[in-house]
């Protein structure tokens, strides 16, 4: 059996300067806490494309951590000119005005075209087989209104603390914003 | 020892399982690679086959060919998504499956502690420790080589010193983007380019150019146009324009008005602001969505409205830039005008209760609306606009709130002082004149105060202090010698400068709710039923002049070359010496 | 991450707005006669927010359960079900996001952003286990970590790390650590979060890159205990920082340690300790002085080197921001053409360098500058935590019982069970003479 | 132990391990690294975006910028003055560019035309106002209705034309502005098709042979209608190949040679164009490489609603393009 009482002294001595070094660290974290609390929000944030400027380059197909990406396109329909030839729905050169494979434009063809009434078709998106490659979003803002634009879906985003995408986006398009208002929409004039 | 048929079961359970989960990784890398030809828009065939369609169209056994393989290709492509769905899945139970059965199997056959006869500790902790730093040092090296090894990976073609970047922008250069020229002070005096004023003490000096004024003429009203939109905004004026806001809750605009003829040159929605929310707040009708008065700094002109929405508008009216600052919490709606210095946008957003905190002062830059700092306030929400002063040798930002004055540097926004000295809802802006900041508490006390401590100055520096009829509304006027007050009954005080002694007060019988301004030595005070009185700003009492105008005034007056401008509630008014009237038709 | 994409942004919004002045150009869609109504984008809302203070709630809840489970119960057992559950929870079912690994990165970028305000939950995941470490050790990541329960969960047949090994190997922790705060303080991403490997398992989805680096870690953890919460979690290093001075400490033995060694091989994570010899010995005590003088006045050197040699990396690590690296890439464009395909990213971010150089070259030296300064900390971080590592492997432990490490034990509480008290404790065994002192 | 059960033998355990791990290490690093060496989802009109040069008739002379942002319209009134309309402005230029008579309008000044007696026409959004060839203003002709969107003007001595791309019709006023007629409209027994006008793009101008030309932008038609309404000729076709009308929605503006050729705006694939008056296309004046920014402002910045390009026939058969995005006008004449 050792003997116990050289040990003593250095023990409590170190026990002292754990007290210390706890109290300055929860000061310390105090300190911080005090800091960010003021500014932080409860409802926090979710990120989104800014479609003002997204550059169609088809990372979002790509580059989303999930299988298939959260982005998706999105119609708004109040922007668009219901033409009868979409350069969002029909490639450059198509052979036909028709919704055979060869004349669409979006590689999952996850753009259903609608007959309205003379000359207007509707068109509307598929999320289920959009990948959120951007290809019509460009057809559409080359040559039509625009109405066709990327947003990230909120249904499927996990909200990563880094978006891939994010971090790979050329147009620096991606941005945090409030939780209450997640989707950056085009719209008509109020 | 033997193999117990347990342990076996296990292993055997554990192995399979391992080459289960590799088996599927296998298919999904597989899979993962092959992807490359099979998806839609990958394919290599698809494209050429729609290549050559494009060199013959009309031909039906392409167009066959083409659907049936982008139908194919689709087809895999969901597949393939399902397959990698259920590899992961697959996988996860075959991991756990090898990691339980393996875990059980090893501890079966975990040998039983059986410990060494112990060593010489001391010896061992000695050797311990000195094996652990080498190491460590070894550690460390490898850190520093594979930093050295990435470093010399990405070379950089950036120059390293600032000096550097100039040339390499091709244009006029980076410093440009972040720094423009700002006119000269002079002609922000000659002016009028925020709320009352250039340095918001509502005194206008003629001078540079600006035709002089006489006092005693009764101005006149040269013009007078339509306002479209409602607003107790107060008008500002830069060279030949005057600038008004108003909005609704319907669209929040800006008007440029000649100040001549009193044309509109145009008008601008500030709308479809990034993160601006489509649903606006409701905001009490006295208030209004376009009560804060605009700022220009002689480049572009800033509007701020009640929903939070900020505009920076070029003089031709196109957008410099917009940014949302809200949603602002006020109970009457958000008031306190715009501040400009230099190329500095500084806004006060004071909101909610003291314990909210919600309350911050913001400086932009002008040419982009990038945020420069942000402070926030220990203050609710509060209506008065900050002023900007050169004092102590420094240019401070002056700002009220219930209970605090204070004064932040205008470069860091960092805070030179304070003083606890109001309270209730404060609405009137401060005035600095003859080295002196004079403020009110509404309806509680006149206070002059001054501006070069540091720390807590309540105790410290408060020169004088004065509780005769105090307003609640209306900001005091000082010509650095004499200061006067205007209460919203009419009752209109004269106050010595330096020590605060009344000297003389005079009822007016008017409602005011716009601020006096001084001009030329004379003061106009605008009643708010359109008596406009022009005052002796003197010793003693004097009324040089009255003039009845047709309209309703909450907004205050603002001075610019010879000229008078007025924001009725529906008409702004250009007023000059009757004389000018010749002037203009020539 | 937006940072520093200020300008641009800025730029980004000028043009938007300058489109969208005349709103009225939004052009109104046909009045259609077959009585059409335009439809409106649906627009899924994203995950409430009150779930998000659950998640904390449930933080909160089981860190309490870990710290009555290890020193009230004393149950391995427990803390297993506990450690399965908040894989499931907050690996599978959160997807491994929300959580106080990555969180100090948050709190970093909010307190240089005034624009990013760090929400509460945040603020909760990354201080309320730091706390508990305060006072009782790293009950985090005995139960609560997801990523912890993982490879405890995978551990098959624990080999011994030699213990100078794993003391050098400890540091690089913090090293990792370092470089997430300065990346997140300019910016530029959050590197810890982008680097875990566990997380694409919980989303059952990621590159392959990381993936393979997981599968790595979890094999070798198949005989590594805890290789990742060991050599490389940050967040396991500040909790090891946090629990050196711990209030309460794991304790082997329920009572006075026999010194019957059982537990010695017990621990896999090489957190047990030997006892020391209580009085230094002569023959080596002038030497230990000397050298930990030599390390003491090593230290500020190292720091000052660190930092030194930290700011040369400077020119490096910025080419990992986005605004930093499209800059370099526009710069080269203009002496060395790369043709880039058509509409790659690569191209399009060039046009918009293109549309207006002084913004992105604006962006790219203010992002310089900071990772000037930022560059030279982690330098001197480095130094730093390599130098403190030194003079403490230089002082004398003075321990009497085998115990575990404060900082390195985990508190998985393996080890219990292995200490002839604990049986009896526990009634697995009689109370014998064999429990008696030697 | 037998040895084929020891399931740890740890090194050839761990050889396993590091091989797979280097394979999929290998694969994984370089799909991280993986710069995009090709976008699988490019939208490729890229050979539509060079011309053929030998189509090419004219020559670029000079250009000049405009006095303000915002551009959208142009037109030459008597003695070859020019008028642009940009931003709230109206700017009246001379051939060289310099700068004449400036009037500054209520609201955005969305297009323009001068009848021979020197009068202005100014079309804003929803109204026209006339200005006397001092700039002094002589009248404002009230709103025609909530939707009116004008886009194009055209007068002569009697009739004011204006394209009304809101309601997708060509109001016909007097020189008092009092509406005479609505030209355009979708009607089965006048077999009149319709104007179909997705974007604010629609141009009216007064041929010599004494009937309008509208584009009709939605079918890809230049179509010709009297003054009282008949839809006498039409002719386009949607093609992105040189002698179609590209896109979704084109031409935007049309504007005519002395001899009675007619020259037309794209947008999308910005392009300025010659067709003889019966509609055959005949020459290119300048195609796509040559507005760089407009082609960017369809891509970069989200509308192409506000690229799109204009022109106008000075007396010498030069043509002023309009670039909007790139605020400029380019004098082009013919080559040789």
């Amino acid at each position: 059996m050792r003997a116990k009482p050289p040990v003593d002294a250095p023990v409590t001595r170190r026990q002292f300067l754990r007290n210390g070094a706890r109290l300055m660290t929860m000061t310390g974290l105090g300190v911080a806490a005090g800091a960010l609390a003021p500014r932080s929000t409860g409802a926090g944030w979710v990120w989104q494309i800014d479609p003002a400027r997204c550059l169609h380059c088809g990372n979002c197909a790509t580059q989303c951590v999930l299988e298939q990406s959260a982005v998706k396109c999105v119609h708004a329909y109040a922007v668009c000119g219901y033409c009868q030839l979409c350069t969002g729905f029909f490639n450059p050169e198509p052979n036909a005005l028709t919704t055979a494979a060869e004349n669409q434009l979006c590689p999952t063809s996850a753009i259903q075209r609608t007959y309205i009434e003379d000359p207007y078709y509707q068109y509307s998106i598929d999320e289920k087989l959009c990948i959120g490659c951007a290809k019509c979003v460009e057809g559409c803002e080359r040559f039509g209104n625009g109405s066709l634009f990327l947003q990230i879906r909120h249904d499927r985003c996990l909200n990563c603390n880094e978006c891939a995408i994010a971090r790979s986006c050329p147009g620096a398009a991606f941005r945090r914003v409030p939780v209450d208002h997640p989707y950056l929409l085009k719209t008509t004039s109020r | 020892m033997n193999d117990s048929p347990l342990h076996r079961a296990l292993a055997l359970t554990a192995w399979i399982a391992g080459l289960f989960c590799l088996l599927v990784c296998a298919i999904l890398v597989y899979e993962h690679f092959a992807a490359a030809t099979n998806d839609p828009w990958k394919s290599p065939q698809l494209l050429a086959l729609k290549e050559k369609l494009a060199a013959e169209p009309k031909n039906e056994l392409l167009q066959q060919q083409i659907r049936q393989l982008d139908l194919n290709f689709r087809q895999k492509f969901r597949r393939r998504l399902a397959l990698d769905r259920t590899g992961a899945w697959l996988l996860l139970g075959g991991g756990l499956v090898l990691a339980l059965a393996a875990a059980k199997a090893a501890a079966l056959k975990k040998p039983l502690p059986l410990p060494q006869p112990q060593r010489d500790a001391g010896q061992q902790a000695v050797r311990l420790a000195s094996r652990a730093r080498w190491s460590l040092a070894g550690v460390g090296l490898m850190v520093a080589g594979s930093l050295l090894f990435i470093r010399l990976g990405n070379t950089s073609v950036l120059p390293a010193n600032p000096a550097a970047w100039q040339k390499l922008s091709g244009q006029a250069g980076v410093q440009e983007a972040l720094v423009e020229d700002v006119p000269a002070l002079s002609e922000f005096q000659t002016n009028w380019p925020r709320f009352r004023g250039w340095d918001g003490s509502g005194v206008f000096t003629p001078g540079g150019g600006a035709p002089a004024w006489d006092p005693t003429t009764v101005p006149a009203i040269l013009w007078n146009s339509a306002i479209p939109a409602p607003g107790h905004s107060s008008p500002i004026v830069w060279a030949d324009r005057v600038f008004i806001s108003g909005g609704t809750a319907a669209r929040r605009e800006v008007f440029c008005y000649n100040t001549s003829s009193g044309s509109l040159l145009w008008q601008r929605a500030i709308e479809n602001v990034p993160g601006s929310p489509p649903k606006i707040p409701d905001v009490p009708e006295d208030t209004g969505w376009a009560a804060p008065t605009m700022a220009t700094d002689g480049r572009r002109v800033y509007a701020i409205f009640a929903n939070g929405d900020l505009g920076a508008l070029n003089f031709d009216g196109s957008v410099a830039w917009t940014k949302y600052l809200g949603p602002l919490k006020n109970p009457y709606g958000y008031a306190a005008s715009l501040a400009v210095w230099g190329n500095n946008l500084l806004i006060q957003l004071d909101q909610g209760d003291a314990r909210a905190a919600g309350s911050k002062l913001i400086s932009l830059q002008g040419a982009t609306g990038r945020l420069l700092w942000e402070r926030s306030r220990p203050v609710p929400a509060s209506w008065a606009t900050p002023i900007v002063i050169e004092a102590a040798g420094q240019t401070q930002i002056i700002t009220l709130a219930n209970p605090w004055v204070i004064a932040y540097t205008l470069a860091g926004g960092n805070e030179l002082w304070r003083a606890q000295l109001l309270e209730n809802e404060v609405v009137p802006s401060p005035v600095f004149a003859g080295g002196l900041v004079f403020l009110l508490s509404p309806g509680a006390r006149l206070m002059a105060l001054r501006p070069d401590g540091a720390g807590d100055v309540t105790k410290t520096r408060v020169v004088w202090t004065n509780e005769e009829n105090v307003p609640d509304i209306a900001s005091p006027a000082s010509n650095g010698e004499l200061v006067f007050t205007l209460t919203s009954a009419g009752m209109a005080t004269c106050f010595e400068a330096n020590d605060g002694k009344k000297i003389w007060e005079k009822d007016l019988d008017l409602e005011v709710q716009a601020s006096p301004a001084i001009m030329g030595g004379c003061l106009f005070v605008l009643g708010e039923h359109g008596a406009l009185v022009m005052l002796q700003a003197g010793r003693e009492f004097h009324e040089t002049g009255r003039t009845q105008l047709p309209d309703k005034f909450v907004a205050s007056p603002a001075f610019a070359n010879g000229r008078l401008f007025l924001r009725g509630v529906t008409n702004l008014y250009g007023l000059g010496p009757a004389g000018a009237k010749l002037a203009r038709q020539l | 991450m937006l940072r520093p994409l200020k300008f641009i942004g800025a730029l980004g919004v000028m043009l938007f707005v300058a489109m969208m002045v005349c709103a009225e150009q939004r052009f109104p869609p046909p009045d259609f006669e077959s009585g059409y109504r335009i439809p409106s984008a649906s627009t899924p809302a994203a995950r409430q927010p009150w779930l998000q203070y659950a998640d904390a709630g449930v933080l909160l809840a089981a860190l309490g359960v870990a710290v009555w489970l290890i020193y009230k119960k004393r149950s391995r057992r427990g803390l297993y079900w506990l450690s399965l559950f908040s894989l499931a929870y907050f690996g599978f079912y959160r997807k491994g996001c929300v959580c106080p690994i990555g969180s100090p990165q948050n709190i970093v970028y909010g307190l240089f952003n005034p624009d990013y305000a760090v929400p509460v939950t945040v603020l909760v995941f990354c201080f309320a286990p730091i706390v508990v470490a305060l006072f009782a050790g790293r009950a985090f990541c005995a139960g609560v970590c997801p990523q912890g329960a993982l490879q405890d969960f995978m551990l098959v047949k624990p080999v011994a790390v030699p213990l100078w090994l794993e003391h050098a190997l400890s540091v690089i922790p913090y090293l990792f650590l370092g470089a997430g705060l300065i990346f997140a303080g300019t910016g530029t991403g959050f590197v810890i979060c982008r680097y875990d490997p566990f997380v694409p398992f919980f989303r059952l989805s990621g590159g392959m890159f990381i993936l393979t680096a997981g599968a790595v870690f979890l094999l070798a953890g198949m005989f590594v205990g805890r290789p990742y919460c060991r050599f490389l979690c940050p967040y396991g290093g500040l909790l090891r920082l946090a629990s050196l001075a711990s209030k309460w400490r794991v304790r082997v033995t329920p009572e006075a340690c026999t010194q019957c060694r059982l537990c010695e091989l017990s621990c896999p994570f090489g957190a047990m300790r030997q006892p020391a010899p209580a009085g230094p010995d002569p023959e080596w005590l002038g030497a230990e002085r000397k050298r930990l003088g030599w390390l003491l006045a090593l230290l500020p050197v190292l720091v000052v080197a660190g930092a030194w040699a930290g700011s040369k990396l400077s020119p490096a690590a910025a080419q990992l921001d986005p605004a930093v690296a499209l800059a370099e890439r526009y710069t080269r464009q203009q002496t060395h053409p790369v043709q880039y395909g058509l509409m790659t990213p690569e191209a399009l971010s060039l046009q918009r360098a293109a549309a207006n150089p002084a913004e992105i070259l604006a962006a790219a030296a203010g992002l310089r500058r900071r990772f000037d300064l930022a560059c030279a900390l982690f330098g001197g971080w480095i130094g730093l935590v390599i130098g403190l590592k030194l003079v403490a492997l230089s002082v004398r432990q003075n321990r009497t019982d085998y115990e575990p490490d404060r900082g390195a034990c985990v508190a998985c509480a393996r080890c219990f069970t292995a200490c002839p008290n604990e049986r009896v404790r526990l009634g697995l065994m009689p109370a014998a003479e064999g429990a008696a002192p030697l | 132990m037998k040895p084929q059960f020891d399931l740890f033998d740890r090194r050839q355990f761990f050889g396993v391990v590091t091989k797979t791990a280097a394979l999929l290490g290998l694969a994984g690093g370089a799909e991280a690294r993986g710069q995009t060496t090709a976008n699988p989802f490019a939208y490729d009109i890229s050979r539509f975006q060079k011309t053929d040069p030998k189509l090419i008739a004219y020559q670029e002379v000079t250009r000049w910028p405009l006095p303000h942002k915002e551009a959208r319209r142009l037109a030459f009134g008597p003695d070859d003055q020019l008028y642009v309309c940009a931003g709230n402005y109206i700017n009246c230029l001379s051939r060289a560019g310099g700068r004449g008579l400036e009037l500054a309008l209520a609201g955005p000044a969305c297009c323009v035309a001068a009848a021979r007696d020197g009068s202005i026409f100014a079309g804003l959004r929803d109204h026209i106002e006339v200005f006397d060839s001092k700039g002094g203003q002589v009248a404002r002709w009230p709103s025609p209705d909530a939707k009116t969107w004008l886009t194009g003007l055209a007068a002569d001595e009697k009739n004011v034309f204006a394209a009304d791309a809101g309601k997708l019709v060509v109001l016909r006023y007097d020189r008092s502005g009092k509406i005479l007629g609505r030209i355009g409209r979708k009607d089965a027994e006048r077999s009149v098709p319709g104007f179909i006008v997705p974007s604010p793009f629609l141009d009216v101008i007064i041929h010599r042979d004494g009937l309008l030309r509208v584009n009709n932008p939605g079918r890809h038609r230049v179509e010709a209608y009297t003054f009282e309404g008949d839809l006498e000729a039409a002719w386009g076709k949607p093609s992105a190949a040189i002698e179609g009308f590209c896109g979704c929605c084109n031409p935007i503006a049309i504007a005519q040679l002395a001899d009675g050729r007619v020259v037309t705006c794209e947008k999308g694939l910005p392009r300025v164009k010659i067709y003889s008056a019966a509609g055959e296309f005949e020459s290119v004046v300048a195609g796509p490489e040559s507005f760089p920014e407009n082609a960017r402002a369809c891509t970069d910045l989200n509308d192409c609603v506000h690229g799109g390009i204009d022109a106008a026939v000075d007396s010498e058969g030069q043509i002023y393009i309009l670039d909007i995005v790139a605020a400029d006008v380019r004098v082009m004449k013919p080559k040789g």
